[in-house]
């Protein structure tokens, strides 16, 4: 087990020198150019609210680095005040994709980071309902004659019913072998 | 190799017993509405007590002269099983006879359980069908003699209802020795000799209070009401609580006259 | 010879009298939200008098479901301990009153004005949010029925869904979880063992109802609550209980019979062509009846009701998952619970017992005999033309809707005062391996034999 | 339905806007209490909210169907994973089933933030063919669009859940049969599922305080 205060400093030290090399790049890609261009690629010049975005996530992540105390409070803030500014004034259509990203986005980093076996299996639940949303505002505003969307919604819900089920067997069968749900003791080929 | 079927055919059979059963079940439930009522609407209508319900005790008095039973012997004392009973007496040093004083009964303690009745030899102790005695304190529970003395009427009720035999009236030398202990009690001369007036006046206050209800139902209601006769014990009892200081002393010493 | 007739007929009049004044309540409020403010604003060229009055149109279905929850409740608990004090040969509350008759209103104000105790170790938001959630789905799930059983009046067509039924089945679905959130944030092992069971019992079940339903929705061609209790319409032979419509071509051949038609015994073996169809019949009839029986199982496990009430079993867990629940929330519960019970009741009346439709058929009924209906409807016609205060064409419906609804809630105490309870693992066996196999196989056998004969001529 | 159309004018596109901010501002909270909440029991509970709310958004966007069948399935299989998470739930597992290392966090919080950004990127620069028709309310689009075009995906999701359904039963039901030769004492008869739901349960609950 790693020692939590040379972890810390380890963590520190990662974070900075990771922002360093981030700032480092960014500069060169200004200094050649490539930067303008690639943002010119993806047509990015008109959506100023892009950069608040940014802004706001690089804000939270140094809040959350340094405000340790409640880091979900801050996460939360700032996760509703970027999707504000990312979806005022937009098409609905475009709004209800944003939140969809914002919630598969939540149950990814959910999924990658919990330890508890039944949350990851929250988070799965998540992403799937994320994909849901995203299925029926496009059967609502693209395809409203043949709501294609929403019949491929229902075979999702079956998908994920299916997926919990199996999923807490599994987790069961787990916790009966080994009492405990925690993803960290599953990496054993064999118990 | 069949025998899912024949599994298959009981279980269906049972199904259906089954549900027979049940409805048959829901019949009879049903039916039992048209029954009337088994409830007793008890403070309304006093439901009907055995002769020998072992209620509350209390002391007779001779319900002819109206002179209290009590010999002072202290068999229920020595026989009582919780130890409840508390009597207070002393020699005459004139007629060297127990002469009662005090005769102390908590209510709390006792159990009921009647032995104290049963060896009394002149059925003075009894248990009336009274049991409304819920009170708020422990120690009002503590019945003394005043309390405990039932009226002549009330010993005529119970005499008659326990079928126990009547006294017969004590010699008459014992009566100037009782008016002699007690000299405070001369101007109640009247009371002695007309205890049931006397009982009414006790009860006169309360009686205003509770607009006569005892006294319409010791008139109206027929025997197997036994409101009737222990209400008045009951009102006493309160009143005897509310003023207690003061009448003690004057009407304490009532009964101990007869 | 009933020796019981002085009490049968306090209960009776007991219960009238509350009926009378919960619907005439009802009645009253949703006319003045729904008609009397309109009429009054109809002369008044505005918008805003215009936007109120569409308001109160939108808002009328909710505040007559929100006058009659409560007060239906208080009647229902007071009719319960009534008709089981008659079962179980005793009296019952008969203090509050004349005859008992305001005893839970005196209840529910002991109730709210108890005190509220959160216990030591709860977590609070949730422990507050539980009956919220027990409670708020009976509300939104008594809508779309408002519509079904008012004949889909004017007043409550807002509420008409396509989806009717499914909505009321997804909604009634929901409160499992507040007793679950209840049980678990009491900090109390009965409540956490109540709710646990809650959560078994009603997924169990809740599979065997739900297909009862669809089996009806399925012979009925739509979700529409309104048009399955339209359909059901002309008498007892065309309710959903006697073969889901497949003798409403019985029924119209009586009524030919009656009408002296030359044709009858031709129309008959018209809806009736071979023997494939009377078979059919006969199992569409079977099947039915045996779907009305699920149902009702299914529904009594569903709102946690005797014999089904192993959350709140008071010999072995306290009370079951509202143990630690006082005052104003422990009332939520209780009026959740009976609320259920209506609401059951009436999703079975609307599904199965032709919803507002009276017995008899048309052509027997005297109610829908000109004769009888313009005259009164011509004595009425204040009331019906002017201010709109009774429409005859809802007025009978209800009657009978009434009558259906509060004949399955006694019912259902008659059920209480018989049946002793489950034990889990046999609630569960039953529920598993009896009605779901049972119901699965109505289903399949409702779906071919549809195809044999014509439903709802 | 037609006197409700001056309520429609006059709140053309408002009611929508904010029921879908009203919703969202619901949901991501929520979503993130899913994720950070100690408790796994009360992030189950939150799951239902944020759930609720998706069901919110499925009938703002006119998917009634969609949304009750949402609210069906997940209210109903929610609570199930609520229930065995409480079954599993141990206090010492409580304190250390925090979110894994800061290397975890911190690289997981990137890579979500990257992939959030390329979406949205995505999505901005995309235009969307956009249809303004209205939406039809019946279920029997998608009754017909699933029994028709959709027969084969249909059934084969219908045989996904039974095996899933089969799956689940056994894998549940290994343990107990092993657990049964080991001590055949303890519970000899047919004691199904429920009863070692509820065996669990009260040792569970024991040692939850």
């Amino acid at each position: 087990m790693i020692d939590r205060g040379e972890k810390k400093g380890q963590f520190l030290g990662a974070v900075s020198v990771s922002y360093g090399l981030i700032a480092l790049i960014i500069v060169v890609l200004f200094a050649s150019g490539l930067f303008t261009q690639m943002m010119e690629s993806i047509n990015l010049k008109g959506y100023p609210d892009i950069y608040a975005f940014v802004a706001i996530l690089f804000l939270g992540t140094f809040a959350i680095l340094f405000a340790r105390g409640e880091p979900v409070a801050v996460m939360a803030i700032g996760t509703i005040a970027s999707f504000f500014v990312l979806t005022v004034g937009q098409e609905p259509l475009v709004r209800y994709l944003t939140l969809a990203a914002v919630l598969f986005s939540i149950g990814m980093y959910g999924m990658v980071v919990s330890r508890n076996a039944v949350r990851v299996l929250m988070s799965i639940e998540l992403m799937l309902n994320a994909v849901n949303l995203n299925l029926v505002a496009f059967a609502r505003y693209i395809d409203p004659i043949h709501l294609r969307g929403q019949v491929f919604a229902v075979f999702i819900l079956t998908v994920a019913a299916a997926e919990a089920a199996v999923g807490l067997a599994i987790v069961l069968a787990i916790y009966r072998n080994t009492a405990t749900v925690d993803m960290e003791r599953f990496k054993l080929l064999k118990w | 190799m069949f025998d899912w079927v024949e599994q298959l055919f009981r279980g269906i059979w049972q199904s259906i017993v089954g549900l027979y059963e049940i409805r048959r079940g829901l019949g009879t439930v049903a039916m039992h509405a048209l029954r009337p009522p088994t409830t007793e609407v008890y403070p309304d209508i006093v439901p009907p007590l055995p002769a020998h319900f072992r209620g509350r005790l209390a002391l007779t008095v001779n319900p002819e002269t109206g002179e209290h039973l009590c010999i002072s012997c202290r068999q229920c004392e020595r026989v009582c099983p919780d130890k409840c009973i508390e009597i207070t007496a002393h020699k005459s040093p004139e007629t060297n006879k127990l002469e009662l004083i005090d005769f102390k009964i908590d209510h709390g303690l006792c159990m009921f359980c009647g032995l104290c009745t049963e060896v009394c030899p002149t059925y003075c102790i009894i248990n009336t069908n009274d049991f409304e005695m819920a009170d708020y304190t422990r120690e009002s529970l503590v019945y003394d003699l005043k309390k405990l003395t039932l009226t002549q009427e009330e010993s005529a009720y119970y005499f008659d209802r326990k079928e126990n035999p009547l006294p017969k009236p004590k010699p008459a030398k014992a009566a100037p020795a009782a008016q002699g202990a007690a000299p405070a009690a001369a101007g109640k001369a009247a009371t002695a000799e007309k205890p049931a007036p006397a009982g009414a006046g006790q009860t006169a206050q309360t009686k205003a209070a509770t607009e006569g209800e005892s006294a319409k139902e010791a008139e109206t209601k027929s025997p197997d009401a036994q409101v009737a006769p222990e209400a008045p014990p009951k009102l006493s009892n309160d009143e005897g609580k509310s003023d207690e200081a003061k009448p003690e002393n004057e009407s304490g010493e009532g009964p101990r006259q007869g | 010879m009933i020796a019981n007739a002085a009490e049968i007929r306090k209960f009776t009049i007991l219960s009238w009298g509350w009926l009378t004044i919960i619907f005439g309540l009802v009645w009253a409020v949703s006319w003045l939200v729904g008609v009397a403010i309109p009429l009054l604003l109809a002369n008044v060229q505005a918008d805003w008098a215009r936007l109120v009055t569409e308001i109160c149109q939108v808002l009328t279905p909710l505040v007559a479901v929100m006058v009659f929850i409560p007060i239906n409740a208080m009647f229902m608990v007071l009719a319960e301990r009534r008709a089981l004090a008659l079962f179980t040969v005793r009296k019952g509350p008969n203090r509050v009153g004349p005859d008992g008759f305001l005893q839970t209103l005196a209840d529910a104000l002991k109730l709210l004005f108890k005190e509220d105790i959160t216990p030591r170790g709860a977590d609070a938001f949730m422990f507050t949010l539980a009956p919220i959630i027990f409670f708020a789905p009976s509300i939104f799930g008594a809508l779309p029925l408002l519509a079904a059983v008012t004949n889909n009046h004017n007043l409550f067509q807002v509420v008409n869904l396509p989806t009717g039924i499914f909505y009321v089945l997804a909604v009634s679905s929901v409160p499992v979880v507040g007793i679950v959130m209840g049980g678990w944030a009491s900090n109390n092992k009965y409540s956490l063992v109540g709710a646990l069971r809650s959560a078994a019992q009603a997924i169990s079940y809740e599979i065997p109802l739900v297909l009862s339903i669809i089996t009806v929705c399925l012979m009925a061609g739509t979700l529409d609550v309104v048009k399955i209790a339209e359909m059901q319409k002309g008498g007892l032979l065309n309710w959903n209980i006697l073969g889901g419509g497949a003798l409403s071509g019985l029924n119209k051949y009586f009524q030919a019979l009656a009408a002296g038609q030359a044709d009858a015994h031709q129309m008959l073996s018209q809806y009736y062509p071979d023997w494939g169809s009377v078979i059919a019949t006969v199992v569409l009839i079977a099947c039915t009846v045996l779907l009305v029986g699920i149902y009702l199982t299914g529904a009594c496990a569903e709102i946690n009701r005797i014999p089904f009430d192993l959350p709140e079993a008071e010999s072995e867990l306290v009370s079951g998952y509202n143990t630690e629940y006082s005052g104003i929330k422990f009332a939520i519960f209780f009026l959740a619970e009976f609320t259920n019970l209506f609401i059951v009741s009436t999703i079975a009346t609307v599904m199965f017992l032709g919803g507002g439709d009276c017995p008899l058929p048309d052509w027997l009924n005297p109610l829908t005999n000109p004769a009888v209906t313009q005259p009164v409807g011509k004595f009425f016609s204040f009331f019906t033309d002017r201010i709109h205060l009774i429409d005859p064409s809802t007025f009978f419906p209800a009657i009978w809707v009434i009558i259906k609804v509060y004949a399955l809630v006694f019912f259902a105490i008659l059920v209480r005062g018989t049946l002793p309870r489950f034990r889990i693992d046999q609630l569960m066996a039953f529920g598993w391996k009896r009605l779901v196999p049972l119901s699965l196989i109505i289903f399949v056998l409702v779906t071919f034999a549809k195809g044999a004969v014509r439903l709802h001529v | 339905m037609e006197h409700l159309d001056l309520l429609r004018a006059w709140i053309p596109g408002r009611l929508d806007d904010f029921l879908f901010y009203l919703l969202a501002v619901m949901a991501i909270p929520m979503a993130l209490g899913v994720l950070f909440d100690r408790t796994i029991i009360r992030s189950g509970f939150l799951l239902i909210g944020v759930f609720g709310s998706i069901c919110g958004l499925f009938l703002v966007l006119q998917a009634q169907f969609l949304a009750l069948a949402q609210l069906m399935i997940y209210a109903v299989g929610i609570t199930l994973v609520v229930v065995i998470a409480l079954m599993l739930t141990n206090p010492k597992l409580e304190k250390e089933a925090q979110p894994g290392t800061a290397h975890q966090q911190l690289g997981s919080f990137l890579v979500a933030g990257a992939l959030f950004f390329t979406i949205y990127c995505a999505l901005r620069s995309e235009s969307w063919p956009l249809s303004s028709e209205a939406v039809s309310p019946d279920v029997q689009t998608i009754g017909m669009a699933l029994t028709t075009t959709y027969a084969l995906p249909f059934e084969f999701a219908s045989v996904l859940l039974l095996a899933a359904l089969v799956g689940a039963i056994m894998l549940a039901k290994a343990e107990r049969a092993i657990s049964d030769k080991e001590e055949p004492s303890k519970e000899a008869g047919e004691q199904n599922q429920p009863a070692t739901l509820f065996e669990r349960d009260t040792t569970v609950s024991s040692t939850r305080r």
